[in-house]
């Protein structure tokens, strides 16, 4: 049998990779498939949770963020596609008409 | 090493390296491809975490659905190979980013670790029962104790559809951004 | 434990050949029935009656030199044929065949594996199938292949919603997800859901043809406007792989209209992989003949017709299922 | 129920607020006319409090108390004692004739100076009524914006820096006290079970040494910067010389008086024990601020600007009879409160005119005024030479009994203090010959004309302040005396404490001691 | 089969305002075909607001919870409730005019509005981590597509992409976080946390705590505390005013109205917390206040100084005890009142051609529009703390909480903060009233609803500033919930 705690070493990695990329990618939709993978990484834990503790309620809620996470799509790429009509570019470093 | 701890181990594999892989790909189309890689290494963990009917919907909706969606945007904007990425940023601020995502990370390791060599008798799988993460099992969750959730669910996604029509329609009376304006690069404001 | 792994590929294999078999025989099939409506011939210089055709058309497409133009993502190139043709074949896995028989000596069950969650399972895989469309159309750095991408995903994606839920009605009625119970629980003619799910089938078979960019809904390799859409920069085994794929989903969609609402393999007196194998192809001959009959949809029209008719429709399918459920049971149960 | 004189003369000016928001902003004459009616309503209300006043009374009168914030203990408690008495009167007073000074000078955006002359003096009156701490602090606050306005939008060519700077010393000093406030608030409720800001009731609580101490130093530091004392006097010559005309006034006048004020009324009642701790310091700063401010004021080359300066060494005066700490001392420091409030008023209501006249301030582009200017010659004469302290003048009631009450304390620190005066007698007369004696040197000075019936009019009770106080101080002085008493008992009790034993204060308070020891003890953990 | 009927039988009156909001923004939505009737939306989200607060009202009294004790219906949602909804309500009213002259008057701004309305009410009316975050997604999300609503303006795009990315970023630390304590402690709900605080403290402190660090990095971003805040400025110079107006308020409202309750109800046996909070409270006061320092454009000094509000705020996340919550609430109704009065003047002085809202634009609006001007400068003496107006007496009662429980340093660096403040507060009215312009400044329009919006605030303003008794009373029984 696997520990818990190995998947949920593999969810903090994950996680940290995606916060890794969130921080240091500079392609807008890079950023948003690594905020994505975190959110993944909080269902991993979710799940790994609801099998040590044996109990469902963490299924519910990886369901519940993965309907978030289509809704953050829908939405994000929607916005992408606008400013890169406008911009050119999802190089996040040229959205710089106001600094960061 | 059975073969749990095998289809675990490969799993886990998949997953680091679909990801690694994902945010350091300067092809946008690459990195989508590498997401989906660790999403169905994902998935396969779901399965083996007893989630399966989870492990299918994480295919059906994220593979499935937002990846694709993402895919499509991608080509919608026709972004092929490497796009203006400018220069890479100083080693300064990029070895900075990296110290505070691995710190992050080690310390989150460091955390479940603590804990799980503490105390190994909620570390180990426990046994579960035979319809455990079933659909049904989930759904009667879902539909009694978790309604309200559920049901905030379908206005979130209400929200998100009225949402990306807003941002992405075209009214008939717009017009386009004057030419000068959207080449004004200059750094207004101070920070 | 090695018995059921033997078992199991044997089976695998079986499947598989069967499959690309049918496959390469549904494009004959298609030729053939297109040309007798057409009040032609088809293909009848290879074999007795050119049954033989599919397997020079294999042949040619072997050896045809492969062509790869300059501007292509090599990479997504490759993957494109092989990711679209992948599911087809997969979604196999769970649609049961047959009824569970006896070979030499050997208990096997008619199908490779029983998942509790076959459905979604299903869905999962061809829901990926997309993705080998959209990467073709995209990385041949074509404009025609990308507006065939582009309009096949878009299509797939719209329509994906509709084929979901347009067997929700079913999976309410018989309360399980599993293909094989499903099948068991239409034994007689009488318990086809297809009673049941009229509108919930015909909701079916039309998302059904769209998925697989089947005329009347073949506008991402409409060839009058975009050649040949996302293959049109493919030629030889890349090509055949992406024929494969389509003539494979034909082939998958179809498999599981029968086991939805067709009682799969259950059937009198033949047995039952033939009772199975003549409801998919009743199905394949169902696409020719719209192939044969119906114009294409305008672009507009398809997505139209997509959400403003299917997905509503849809919707209130499972809605009236689900209530009529509801209220039978309360009817039945006493509340 | 009594009539609550307190509460109408404060917000009368509201009223007028009130009234000239509704007239257009055009109509010039109707905003003046308004204005003044209402100030001068207002001073006549505040003349009625001061024959109203019972000078045998001990204690608050007028006393209102009613509830304002219950959730938090907060009262509207007003009431006066006779410091607070003269110091109303001396604002209402000043605040008409401010208003009558400005009637010409002010051309851009009348309305709204007028609005917040009105407004300030609402402010000033209420500090100098509230009995309630927090209702101390909001008027001690709110007066800073209409005076932000009047340096800020009316001023001189740096208006702007004065401005923000008036209101940033202002500030920083205050925001401190307001910490200091909520401590005694809430030691007090430790102490009584009791949430109030009442000042009579947080009085009666003693208050640890340590504690004391710091919050003695912060209200104090709110006060000093006010007053301004020696190091805290930066903003004020820069606030003087910007602010127009009436600006000035009112700050000479009245604002600086609201640092004094708080030193009486809260410093010194409230913390004695602390009070007497810090005495030698302020003392000496005080008379740092005598000889600094004199020498300072002695080289300066604007006229207005050696007022100004001349207000520090002044202020420092009420400052070192204020601490000298006996009964002559704070009489004279009470009653140089009035007189400099006057004096330096006059001042700079002169300085005004002259202005006016020549836009210029410089000493040097004047001389030989009197041959033009024979009126106001006079009447800058008498200013000057009441400022100095000269007897018969009301500066040198004030001064003389300063000094007396230093005199009995610490002799070395009068004799220093005396030097200012000797020195105010040369800066003063210097300034007056360089401006008004000699021959007119500059063409642009032949033609002044003297002074208006309206100037003459805002000098004349002035004047006559300033000889009324100088011959007879004993109407003033015997409403001071009570108050005076008053505080002095305090410091009194906290004095015989500190002779008989360095431990009493700790044993009369042994219980607190430690609480309050405990509140610290968190803090420093924090920290 | 039966047992799911009667499962589902639940009292919809709990979520009446929640449901009058979905049901007016669902309305709108279905007339927008109808563009002749587009006028129509405003009207209806006016009256579905109206509606939602008399409903909301009437609930005050009432503590119960429903959905499984997913809801929970209590004095302090019910008045957080009303905050998002007063604040919403205004800004409305500002954005009508602003969105009209602008061009952008489409309908689907005033169903976005409500709809996020919804996800606050939703997230300050439940004890439900999950339930919490769901409703933080439905409020996020329209504010994302409303940050972009100008869809030709680059600014707009920018900051809708950047206001997205950060808040889809703080929602997965958020997620993260949650599943963290469900696996310390088997549920997201506080009632139970709390019940089995030394339990789990005992046997998962690890898990809870890192749960808790996770979820206060998550709202850390929402509600832009040091050093989450780097989103602030150019999100809300770029968003259309009126937009920003409201992400200034409500949004930080619900951030608070959700940390208030995890940490001050469910996680409020962590001592460690106090402190972290204390060095978070003071970075954001500080920080915001010394970068507002430097400014030219008067939005983004806005920006600036509502991150140091925040951080006046989060002393009373510092503090704990009824006495601080309260006096959190009570300084976010004034926040709400004074914030969007500024933004409001800020929003009409917008609407003159090719205005960006930079300070040098202010020069000689005290001529031009004396009332405007005096109404902007009452607002800034309330940022600044000012009596007689409510946002001293909102820090007076912070500060009197931390002072009444020995945090004296923290106050001390508090005033000192506001002192700070003052300078660039002031440095608006300077430009306004006492800086010179060149030429004839131009006059403004006023418009009945701005008009409206600028009298119910500054009465506000002043008047809880001389009157806060009522508002004391009502913000010390909200918090009814935690006791």
């Amino acid at each position: 049998m696997i520990p818990i705690s190995a998947y949920l070493i593999l969810a903090a990695v994950l996680f940290g990779i995606g916060t890794v990329g969130v921080l240091t990618s500079r392609n807008v939709i890079v950023i948003f498939m690594a905020i994505e993978l975190m959110l993944n990484a909080a269902n991993l834990a979710l799940i790994a949770f609801s099998r040590g503790l044996n109990v469902l309620d963490g299924h519910v809620f990886v369901f519940l963020v993965l309907t978030v996470a289509a809704a953050e799509a829908a939405v994000g790429l929607a916005l992408i596609v606008l400013i890169f009509r406008n911009r050119e570019s999802i190089n996040i470093d040229r959205f710089s008409i106001m600094k960061w | 090493m059975n073969l749990d701890t095998i289809v675990f181990l490969v799993s886990a594999v998949v997953a680091v390296f679909g990801a690694t892989m994902m945010i350091s790909q300067r092809n946008t189309v690459a990195s989508v491809l590498y997401l989906i890689l660790s999403l169905a290494a994902q998935a396969v963990l779901y399965i083996q975490l007893g989630a399966l009917f989870l492990g299918a919907v994480l295919i059906i909706v994220y593979a499935g659905a937002i990846m694709v969606l993402f895919l499509f945007v991608i080509m919608l904007l026709n972004l092929r190979g490497n796009q203006d990425m400018g220069d890479p940023p100083g080693p300064v601020s990029r070895f900075t980013k990296y110290l505070v995502s691995i710190l992050l990370v080690i310390e989150l390791v460091f955390i479940i670790r603590g804990v799980a060599f503490d105390t190994d008798a909620s570390g180990i799988m426990s046994m579960v029962t035979d319809d455990f993460g079933s659909v049904k099992a989930v759904a009667m969750l879902l539909f009694t104790d978790y309604l309200y959730p559920f049901e905030l669910t379908g206005v979130l996604l209400l929200v998100a559809i009225v949402g990306a029509v807003v941002v992405s329609k075209r009214e008939k009376d717009e017009t386009p951004i004057p030419a000068d304006q959207a080449s004004d690069n200059s750094d207004r404001g101070t920070n | 434990m090695l018995e059921v792994i033997f078992i199991s590929s044997i089976k695998v294999i079986a499947v598989v050949v069967v499959l690309l078999t049918g496959c390469a025989y549904a494009t004959y099939m298609e030729r053939k029935v297109l040309a007798f409506m057409q009040h032609r011939i088809g293909p009848n210089y290879a074999g007795p009656f050119g049954l033989l055709q599919p397997i020079a058309d294999a042949v040619k497409l072997i050896f045809k030199e492969d062509v790869v133009p300059d501007n292509v993502e090599r990479l997504t190139y490759t993957l494109a044929p092989m990711i679209s043709f992948v599911p087809a074949v997969l979604t196999f896995a769970v649609v049961p065949f047959s009824s569970n028989f006896t070979l030499f000596g050997y208990e096997i069950t008619g199908v490779i594996s029983d998942l509790n969650i076959g459905i979604l399972f299903v869905f999962a895989i061809t829901s990926l199938g997309v993705y080998g469309i959209l990467l073709g159309g995209w990385s041949a750095g074509s404009k025609y292949s990308l507006l065939g991408g582009l309009r096949s995903s878009a299509q797939m994606i719209s329509y994906e919603l509709s084929y979901g839920l347009s067997i929700v009605g079913v999976i309410i009625i018989a309360n399980t997800l599993s293909m094989v119970e499903l099948v068991e629980q239409q034994a007689t003619i009488g318990s086809w859901f297809i009673w049941k799910q009229p509108l919930g089938f015909l909701l079916y078979i039309t998302c059904a043809v769209a998925e697989t960019n089947r005329s009347p809904f073949d506008l991402p390799e409409a060839e009058s406007e975009l050649v040949a859409g996302y293959h049109t920069e493919y030629s030889s085994m890349r090509f055949a792989q992406f024929f494969i794929g389509e003539y494979g989903n034909m082939l998958a969609v179809s498999a599981v209209a029968a086991t939805l609402f067709f009682g799969g393999w259950q059937g009198p007196l033949l047995p039952p992989v033939i009772w199975f194998l003549i409801k998919v192809f009743c199905f394949m001959f169902l696409y020719i003949w719209l192939r044969a009959t119906l114009p294409r949809f305008r672009y507009d029209q398809l997505m139209n017709f997509g959400w403003k008719v299917l997905f509503p429709l849809a919707i209130l399918n499972t809605l009236v299922t689900g209530l009529w459920v509801l209220w039978l049971s309360d009817v039945i149960f006493g509340g | 129920m009594v009539f609550d004189w307190l509460t109408l003369v404060i917000f009368f000016p509201l009223v007028g607020v009130l009234i000239m928001l509704f007239i257009p902003s055009k109509n010039h004459d109707t905003l003046k006319g308004v204005s003044l009616i209402i100030a001068f309503i207002t001073m006549l209300i505040s003349f009625g409090i001061y024959y109203m006043f019972d000078t045998l009374g001990n204690g608050m009168q007028f006393e209102i108390n009613e509830t304002w914030i219950v959730s938090l203990g907060i009262n509207y408690h007003l009431g006066i004692d006779g410091i607070s008495l003269l110091l109303i009167v001396l604002t209402t007073i000043l605040t008409v004739l401010c208003i009558l000074s400005s009637w010409n000078s002010v051309t851009v955006n009348v309305k709204g100076y007028y609005i917040s002359m009105l407004f300030l003096s609402t402010g000033m009156i209420g500090v100098f009524c509230a009995l309630d701490l927090f209702l101390f602090y909001v008027f001690w606050e709110v007066m800073l914006i209409p005076m932000y306005f009047i340096i800020g939008v009316w001023g001189g060519p740096r208006k702007i820096y004065a401005a923000i700077k008036f209101v940033l010393f202002t500030m920083f000093g205050s925001l401190l006290m307001l910490v200091a406030l909520l401590y005694l608030y809430f030691e007090y409720a430790r102490f009584s079970g009791e949430y109030t800001f009442d000042l009579f009731k947080i009085m009666d609580m003693p208050i640890a040494y340590q504690p004391q101490l710091l919050i003695f130093g912060a209200f104090a530091l709110a006060f000093a910067i006010k007053v301004p004392l020696f190091p805290f006097h930066t903003w004020l010559p820069d606030a003087h010389v910007q602010a127009p005309t009436a600006g000035s006034v009112i700050l000479a006048g009245v604002l600086l008086k609201m640092g004094t004020y708080g030193f009486v009324r809260i410093c010194l009642p409230l913390f004695p024990e602390a009070t007497l701790a810090y005495l030698p310091y302020i003392s000496i700063l005080a008379v740092i601020a005598i000889i600094y401010g004199a020498l300072v004021s002695m080289v300066q080359k604007d006229v207005k600007s050696l007022v100004a300066f001349s207000s520090v060494s002044h202020m420092g005066f009420v400052m070192l009879g204020m601490f000298a700490l006996n009964m002559e001392g704070l009489e004279g420091s009470v009653i140089q409160m009035i007189n400099h409030g006057i004096s330096t008023g006059a001042l700079f209501l002169i300085v005004g005119m002259i202005y006016e006249r020549r836009h210029t301030r410089l000493i040097e582009d004047f001389g030989g005024i009197a041959r033009v200017m024979p009126t106001f010659s006079a009447f800058f004469m008498i200013v000057v030479l009441s400022s100095i302290g000269l007897p018969f003048t009301n500066g040198f009631v004030g001064e003389f009994l300063i000094l007396l009450g230093t005199f009995k304390t610490n002799v070395t620190l009068a004799v220093l203090a005396t030097s200012g005066v000797v020195l105010a007698a040369c800066y003063m007369l210097w300034m007056y010959q360089r401006v008004i004696f000699g021959k007119v040197t500059n063409p642009e000075n032949e033609n002044l004309k003297d002074l208006t019936p309206r100037e003459k009019l805002i000098l004349v009770p002035l004047v006559l302040l300033i000889f009324w106080i100088g011959i007879y101080p004993k109407p003033f002085l015997e409403r001071i005396e009570p108050a005076v008493k008053q505080i002095l008992v305090h410091i009194d009790n906290a004095r015989l404490a500190d002779n008989g034993s360095e431990t009493i204060i700790e044993k009369t308070v042994a219980g607190e001691t430690e609480t309050v020891d405990v509140a610290f003890g968190e803090k420093e953990e924090i920290k | 089969m039966t047992d799911y009927v009667s499962t589902l039988s639940v009292d919809l009156s709990l979520l009446g305002p929640e449901l009058v909001l979905l049901v007016a923004a669902s309305l709108i939505l279905i007339f927008i075909p109808f563009r002749k009737m587009n006028y129509l939306a405003p009207v209806i989200a006016v009256v579905g607001f109206i509606v939602s607060f008399y409903l909301a009202m009437g609930q005050w009294s009432e503590h119960s919870s429903g959905f499984a004790g997913l809801l929970t219906c209590d004095s302090f949602g019910v008045m957080f409730k009303l905050i998002f909804l007063l604040a919403s309500f205004l800004s409305l009213l500002i954005a009508h005019r602003y969105f009209s002259v602008k061009g952008i008057n489409r309908p689907e701004f005033y169903a976005l509005l409500m709809f996020s309305t919804m996800g606050m009410m939703v997230m300050a009316n439940t004890v439900d981590l999950v339930v919490m975050f769901l409703g933080l997604e439905i409020m996020s999300i329209p504010l994302y597509v409303m940050a972009a609503f100008n869809r030709r303006s680059l600014e707009s795009n920018e900051a809708g992409i950047k206001y997205f990315i950060m808040g889809a970023f703080a929602s997965a630390f958020l997620m993260m976080g949650i599943a963290f304590v469900y696996g310390a402690a088997e549920t997201t709900d506080f009632r139970r946390i709390v019940a089995d605080f030394s339990y789990i403290v005992a046997n998962y402190k690890v898990y809870l705590y890192a749960g808790a660090a996770l979820i206060l990095v998550g709202f850390g971003f929402k509600i832009a505390a040091v050093p989450f805040h780097t989103w602030v400025p150019d999100v809300y110079q770029g968003a259309p005013t009126p937009v920003t107006a409201f992400f200034s308020v409500a949004p930080k409202a619900a951030g608070f109205a959700v940390m208030l309750r995890i940490f001050l109800y469910g996680f409020e046996g962590m001592e460690i917390l106090s402190d972290v909070f204390w060095v978070l409270a003071v970075l954001t006061m500080t920080v915001g206040n010394v970068l507002a320092l430097r400014q030219d454009n008067v939005k983004r000094m806005l920006a600036y100084s509502s991150i140091s509000h925040a951080g006046y705020i989060m002393i009373s996340l510092v503090v704990g005890g009824p006495e601080a919550i309260s006096s959190a609430i009570f300084y976010l109704v004034a926040y709400t009142f004074f914030n969007l009065g500024a933004f409001a003047v800020i929003t009409i002085l917008e609407t003159r051609s090719g205005c960006k809202s930079d300070f040098v634009e202010l020069a000689g609006i005290s001529k031009a529009n004396p009332y405007l001007a005096a109404v902007l400068a009452l607002f800034m003496f309330a940022l600044s703390g000012f009596p007689p107006t409510v946002g001293f007496f909102g820090k007076f009662y912070i500060f009197s909480a931390a002072v009444k429980s020995g945090f004296i340093w923290l106050v001390v660096i508090g005033v000192m903060n506001s002192f700070v403040s003052v300078y660039y507060y002031l440095r608006v009215i300077k430009t306004s009233y006492m800086d010179a312009h060149e030429g004839q400044p131009a006059v403004v329009k006023m418009v009945p609803s701005i008009f409206l919006v600028l009298v119910i605030t500054a009465l506000g303003t002043l008047g809880l500033g001389f009157f806060p008794q009522k508002l004391l009373e009502l913000s010390q029984s909200a918090i009814f919930a935690f006791l």
